[in-house]
């Protein structure tokens, strides 16, 4: 098992990559997942967070199992 | 209720005929009908866009505009709601989404209609990625409503 | 921008599709369709209703609904505008009313729309008569919008 | 020249009458139109008027050549 992450977008085409795997590791955050992943790299403003295709705060607990997804605004309609 | 994505150009006047075709029961019942068409410009933010490509997510943009539906027809007790929204590669003047409410009375129509596109703008996760002369640009954000 | 009475049944979605095919100039100019139809309903006040008669004043209703439209289209800069009303002889589930408003934007195409049903509700001299059960009856008022 | 009274809609079915014609008098309102061919008739409540196919009220003079309109709520759309 493992953490799906997935970059939508604008965030996808400027990290240069649409999904990521992860080990979850014990009380893991929605922030933590992307600190994990991108070490280097901050989370940019106004970057949305989802689990489970539900939208997600920055402190939310994931756990093994669950898709994440990173992406801007959105701007349909 | 019938909420769609389609990866091909749609024509919203013959989805709506077809839609009321399949209304046989609502005959009579509803006395209103609020639509909203959206269509793709060929200018914006002052310069002249030659196409579009709508990116989502899928399972998570079908989760969400049922949602939204739901919510409207609960709130307003509408008879009948219908959204079809493109994805893929547009044109100008492409429709891009179509919302319909059907009810009883004209306020409920017309404010489930508002509803539905101002909660779709701003919770369906779609994107929108411009091709102008300049290249091509992600849209960042949605003009208010 | 276009306004008629009809003294027949008509099809909105027809007229629409009518309507848009004389807008070429228009294509790519507008992001935003907001249509409204009202259509006769088989109840009203708790009792089946079998027809309509919608009486006019002619002359008063052309004029006022003329102004209504082009306050519309100045106040919301709309790109077009169309109403079709009818008047005469009308059965359940036939169209009442068709709105419909084009503009570069929703939240304009969205308030032109609900404001020209509004005015027009208010302030054009239409008369509904109608036939239920119990005989025939005036509607004394309408629905608040 | 004289002015033209039209009624519609239930107005004209409770009066039994589409249309009159009035000689106007010097400062005639709409009111004193109404008085003037319905003196044992007070304007049922609610009674809109309308002179040449504009609104007007009671107080509105009226002269030679108007139309006078009386209609109860109007019920469209």
């Amino acid at each position: 098992m493992s953490i799906q992450v997935k970059y939508f977008a604008s965030l996808r085409d400027r990290l240069g990559r649409a999904e990521d795997r992860l080990a979850a590791t014990e009380g893991m955050t929605v922030a933590a997942v992307w600190t994990a992943l991108w070490p280097e790299t901050p989370l940019p403003p106004n970057t949305l967070a989802a689990v489970n295709m539900e939208y997600a705060s920055p402190g939310q607990l994931v756990r093994d199992g669950d898709e994440v997804a990173f992406f801007p605004p959105v701007t349909g309609g | 209720m019938n909420i769609e994505l389609r990866d091909a150009p749609f024509e919203p006047l013959a989805e709506l005929e077809r839609h009321q075709a399949s209304q046989d029961a609502l005959r009579g019942r509803y006395g209103a009908t609020a639509i909203f068409v959206g269509t793709m410009r060929d200018f914006n933010d002052g310069e002249p866009v030659r196409g579009m490509t709508l990116e989502h997510y899928p399972g998570m943009t079908e989760r969400h505009l049922r949602r939204i539906v739901e919510t409207a027809i609960q709130e307003w007790s509408l008879l009948d709601a219908l959204v079809i929204h493109r994805v893929g590669a547009l044109r100008p003047s492409d429709p891009i989404v179509l919302v319909a409410a059907w009810s009883a009375h004209r306020a409920a129509a017309f404010a489930a209609c508002r509803f539905i596109m101002e909660e779709l703008k701003a919770k369906a996760p779609f994107w929108k990625r411009e091709d102008a002369a300049a290249g091509t640009r992600w849209v960042e954000r949605n003009t208010p409503g």
